[in-house]
């Protein structure tokens, strides 16, 4: 976008200078890149503050909450209960300030472990089903293929070449079992192999995107930066 | 005890299919976590400002840097939570015009109130039925701009040195210096000729209707790096679990200091 | 009639207690547990459990020595997210047996956090460690901080402590999204050892390129087991190569099945399959 | 002296490398080059079907009239269809702009050049976010600045005339099974806020049955899928995509079973379709530097080994 007020036009220079500030750290660690830092740390915290209420506690706990103390009459019974459940909450977090006071720290383990039980509990079937089954479902394919009732080469193939990966990396992945004879450690070869040629191939399909963000913020310094300055004061 | 009691009730509401416990239960749990979080994060900036504070007291090295920092962040989050709408007007009176080709309006023509030498003309607005739309006095909100030129520049100005990262970490680091990393080496050649159009330049036969890298490129995605990516994914899945369990069954305590 | 009395009885459960569409999923974590379980206990009454070597954790105490030798620190990192990550929380335990080894040397570990709640956990997790091992007074709460929360802020704030701190090693044990070769490549300019570990399946290519060693995966849940030697964590890895065992003997099963039905034309690995099926998520 | 550069190179390997980077990056940006690139079938295939949405209106048209003469039942339903059909001889494309900044770069040239593409033909473009909110500021760039910079190829396009930019609605899987039905449920105002039935464009625009093409850009796994399920699989109408590089993989498929008339692959997607366009633009310069880049990690590579493999031979 090109800067049409004067707005823009100082906030373009500010993110063309910032930029160039960051660039400056692969030549060598300066004080423009620490200033920088120092102002991204800094924007990023207050705007992760104000995130997290206006996204989060504002409009999900506080304004019900409000709402319900108003209305509390016509309430329902679970009503009632989500409110005593966010009071027990507050609770639970306030217990976290205990931390300022050295005796009374231990207290602080409460919130910690609830967080941590909740986040546990909620994961682990989800892991069953969307990693593992899925998973296990997408592998289940035949080895033998047939097509229009003859035997399909190139997908048999393909489908031996799949299976033997996924077999092979999970047995590499096997901790409690001496690998020392030749069998094993030929399947566990074949592991490693197929493990390394998929993260090459994931290296190298990356390098696309991120030379394209690369270009985006040369194109930003070209555009917006210098044409865009220039065509403000009408000089393009 | 709570984190187990927590985990346990968690899990087995996945199993239980009354709405009630479906779509209301989860959300509170979400909301409850919201609020127990949000004191982390009090500490997390406890901690922040201790950091800060401490290093401008001492005027240890880089103190201002904390000073900007501390400012920054006091700045964003007083603007962001008091009024976050609040910041200059930038632009005013409007001029409709005809355009060449002859339909109304469509041209506006902004003044804008600071350094208001500067009058622009910019397309601008909606042809409806009804006729015009005006545009009213625009203001730029202070929240939103600094995140549209220092949130968002940053952003992606970080991200983009990883463009020059990997070009490093490929040079220092793809080396075939055994087998293994030969392979890996070789996959990611490969892949990196198939990405771009070289039968473009050097005559390739062709495979299945694409260039032979290309290709080869699309086996390797297909075969050696969905197999290895399921069986990570199924590692890892069951590695979690591993770990949930032994959290939940008190083996191991990280809260409380590893093993207690 | 005692059919009759137990399809009814289960209708009402599905409707109010259990899903039965989700039965597969129950019986999944079942066996997993049970299998995890089983081997734990094994352990417990004390038997013997093999643990291979795993390469990224053979080099832990070369990299803490270095770091004292060199009188530099050691930076150790989980990555963005929260506890309620395993692969962050994987990442805490091994941070945990760090701290008792780190005890020993002189040298500072450093933990910036991305998250408020890691940050306290790990406070916790290395004070209590250091004063296990006698050591309280080598505790600094300062040397465990936040930055920030937002992915790239974080991250150059890491590369930039890298170029000044000049850490002698460092770990990135638990979950990282983009950022990862930012980190890695700004450690390996400063020349320090480096030790990776995510479960993140599209980050490890380039902990490997970039990092002296990198735990694939699985290996990271494995870690603490490992580097602690305790019976019952090696137990629960010997669980886990058991449910592995389980799974491959389903898709043997299952993939045997279907070529049965491409043969034959009949439907048992279809069937199979469907077994794996789960209602949507929420 | 081959070794004296040798050991500088070592110790600032890193340096000449962001150099190298840089030049790869900076130059093409000012440099306006028409790549010897031939479009690959999967890029043809989407700009015959943008070129061929005139064609396929009239088609359109012309059954319909041919069966408003034959059948009697429905009659008004299909003389309102006609009546709708008729108001854009030219057709109309419908275009999702679902990214957010991060593959913002990668995306952007393929949704600019389709959209310039629809001007020059004049069609009427329908364009909107379904599955970020973040995506819906930057799509609306877009699209203005595709309807403003002409580069002399077309006239300037107003909105509510030539395009109409509805923006971002959440729950995208029902927002465009709702779109089949009736546009105007699914949206009920545009980007703007003004309603749907006071533009004019979208008198002539009910819901997909009026639309002669669905373009897709996106940056997101699983969307796709919702596109294909709601527009191909129910609805029957041509659907055609562009991707970044990394998701194009899993979505050849749909390409071979004929579900998608064209998908774009990433930057060279766009340079491709620039060129069967003749319009070098974002694409080109882009297909440039990835050009130049992905040459650069190559060599690095082979340099790399070189090296070492030099190095170890020394040393043995």
């Amino acid at each position: 976008m090109m800067p049409e007020s004067f707005m823009d036009l100082a906030g373009v220079w500010i993110a063309a200078l910032l930029s160039l500030c960051v660039f400056s750290f692969l030549f060598k660690d300066n004080i423009l890149f620490k200033i920088t830092e120092a102002i991204f740390v800094g924007v990023s915290v207050g705007y992760g503050i104000v995130l997290s209420w206006n996204a989060g506690l504002h409009p999900k706990v506080v304004v019900p909450f409000m709402e319900f103390i108003r209305n509390y009459h016509d309430k329902s019974r679970a009503d009632f209960f989500w409110a005593a459940y966010m009071v027990v909450s507050l609770g639970i977090g306030v217990l976290y300030l205990s931390r300022f006071s050295p005796r009374q720290a231990w207290l602080s383990r409460f919130p910690m472990a609830y967080l941590m039980g909740i986040g546990i509990g909620i994961g682990m079937p989800l892991t069953i089903q969307s990693f593992i089954f899925e998973q296990m479902r997408a592998t289940l394919i035949p080895i033998v293929v047939k097509t229009n009732g003859a035997l399909d080469w190139a997908a048999s193939l393909g489908n031996i070449a799949l299976l033997a990966g996924v077999f092979s990396v999970l047995y590499y992945f096997f901790f409690s079992v001496k690998k020392s004879d030749p069998v094993s450690q030929t399947v566990s070869r074949v592991g490693i192999a197929y493990l390394m040629l998929g993260f090459g191939a994931s290296f190298a399909l990356t390098v696309m995107a991120r030379i394209s963000l690369l270009s985006a913020r040369v194109q930003f310094l070209k555009d917006e930066w210098v044409e865009g300055t220039l065509r403000y004061f009408n000089l393009l | 005890m709570l984190c187990i009691g927590c985990g346990i009730i968690m899990l087995l509401q996945f199993f239980v299919p009354l709405e009630f416990v479906q779509r209301d239960m989860l959300q509170w749990v979400n909301d409850s976590a919201i609020v127990v979080a949000t004191f982390g994060l009090a500490i997390g900036l406890a901690s922040l400002v201790h950091v800060h504070s401490t290093r401008i007291r001492r005027r240890a090295r880089g103190w201002a840097l904390s000073v900007v920092t501390l400012a920054c962040a006091t700045v964003v989050a007083v603007i962001g939570l008091l009024k976050s709408d609040w910041g200059p007007v930038v632009a005013r009176s409007q001029r409709y015009d005809v355009l060449p080709n002859g339909v109304t309006a469509g041209v506006i023509e902004v003044t804008h109130t600071l350094f208001g030498y500067q009058t622009a003309t910019v397309f601008t607005n909606t042809v409806t039925a009804a006729g015009v739309v005006p545009l009213q006095h625009r203001s730029v909100p202070m929240f939103d701009w600094f995140y549209n030129y220092i949130m968002y520049p940053l952003m992606s100005t970080v991200f983009a040195l990883l463009a020059f990262y990997m070009m490093t970490a490929a040079y220092r680091a793809m080396r075939a210096k055994s087998w293994e990393a030969g392979l890996l080496l070789a996959a990611a050649l490969i892949v990196l000729l198939g990405q771009v159009p070289v039968d473009q330049f050097v005559r390739l036969p062709a495979i299945d209707g694409v260039s032979l890298f290309e290709w080869l490129k699309l086996k390797i995605l297909d075969y050696p790096n969905t197999a290895a990516k399921r069986s990570i994914i199924i590692g890892v899945a069951l590695g979690g679990l591993a770990t949930s369990i032994k959290i939940l069954t008190g083996i191991e305590k990280p809260y409380l200091g590893g093993r207690g | 009639m005692l059919g009759d009395v137990l399809t009814v009885w289960l209708q009402r459960c599905d409707a109010v207690v259990f899903d039965l569409d989700k039965l597969n999923v129950f019986v999944g974590l079942a066996l997993v547990g049970a299998a995890i379980m089983l081997c734990v206990s094994h352990a417990r009454r004390g038997g013997a459990v093999f643990i291979r070597a795993v390469p990224g954790l053979q080099a832990v105490d070369d990299a803490l020595g270095r770091a004292a030798e060199l009188g530099r620190p050691v930076v150790f990192t989980t990555g963005l997210y929260g506890v309620d990550d395993v692969a962050t929380l994987a990442g805490l335990n091994i941070l945990g047996h760090l701290a008792s080894r780190s005890a020993h040397y002189d040298s500072d570990l450093m933990v910036p956090c991305a998250n408020p709640v890691v940050m306290t956990v790990a406070q916790e997790l290395v004070k209590e460690r250091l004063t296990q091992a006698g050591y309280p007074e080598r505790y600094r709460a300062d040397n465990i901080y936040f930055i920030t929360d937002e992915q790239f802020a974080y991250a150059s704030a890491v590369c930039g402590l890298m170029q000044r701190e000049r850490p002698a090693a460092v770990f990135y044990l638990g979950s990282f999204a983009a950022e990862s070769l930012l980190l890695a490549e700004a450690g390996a300019g400063a020349g320090a050892i480096q030790v990776a570990g995510t479960a993140d399946v599209s980050q490890i290519p380039f902990f490997i390129v970039a990092c002296d060693y990198t735990l694939i995966g699985e290996e990271l849940f494995a870690a603490s087991a490992y580097l602690s030697r305790d019976a019952l964590l090696l137990g629960s890895v010997k669980g886990q190569d058991m449910a592995k065992v389980l799974i491959m003997a389903a898709l043997a099963a299952g993939v045997l099945l279907l070529c049965v039905d491409q043969l034959f034309g009949c439907h048992w690995g279809t069937w199979f399959a469907s077994l794996f099926t789960v209602t949507e998520a929420l | 002296m081959m070794t004296l550069v040798l050991r500088w190179f070592d110790c600032n390997y890193r340096r000449v490398i962001y150099v190298l980077v840089v030049l790869c990056v900076l130059v093409p940006a000012f440099l306006t080059v028409r790549l010897r690139i031939k479009p690959a079938g999967a890029t043809q295939g989407l700009y015959d079907a943008v070129e061929g949405i005139p064609a396929a209106r009239r088609a359109a048209i012309a059954k319909l009239e041919a069966e408003l003469t034959q059948s009697t039942n429905n009659h008004d339903k299909l003389t309102a269809h006609l009546q709708r059909l008729r108001m854009h001889t030219n057709g109309v494309l419908l275009i999702s702009l679902d990214f957010d900044p991060s593959s913002a770069p990668e995306l952007t040239p393929q949704a600019e050049i389709i959209l310039r593409h629809a001007f020059m033909r004049g069609i009427p473009v329908v364009a909107v976010v379904v599955s970020t909110p973040v995506g819906a500021q930057l799509a609306q760039s877009i699209v203005d600045r595709a309807a403003r910079e002409t580069q002399g190829r077309y006239d300037i396009k107003l909105a509510g005339r030539d395009y109409v930019y509805l923006g971002y609605r959440p729950g995208y899987f029902n927002l465009i099974l709702q779109m089949g039905e009736d546009i105007s449920r699914a949206y009920a105002t545009d980007y703007a806020g003004t309603p749907l039935h006071d533009l004019p464009m979208m008198q002539g625009i009910k819901n997909l049955n009026d639309i002669d093409l669905v373009a897709v850009v996106t940056g997101f796994v699983g969307v796709p899928e919702t596109w294909i399920q709601v527009v191909k699989t129910k609805y029957n109408r041509p659907l055609g995509m562009g991707m970044t590089a990394v998701s194009v993989a899993d979505y050849t498929p749909y390409l071979h079973s004929k579900q998608l008339v064209g998908l774009l692959p990433g930057m060279r997607g766009a340079a491709e379709y620039e060129m069967a366009l003749d319009a070098p633009g974002a694409g080109t310069r882009g297909m440039l530097a990835q050009l130049a880049s992905h040459v650069l990690i190559i060599v690095l590579i082979a340099l790399g080994n070189a090296l070492f493999f030099v190095q170890r031979r020394n040393r043995s």
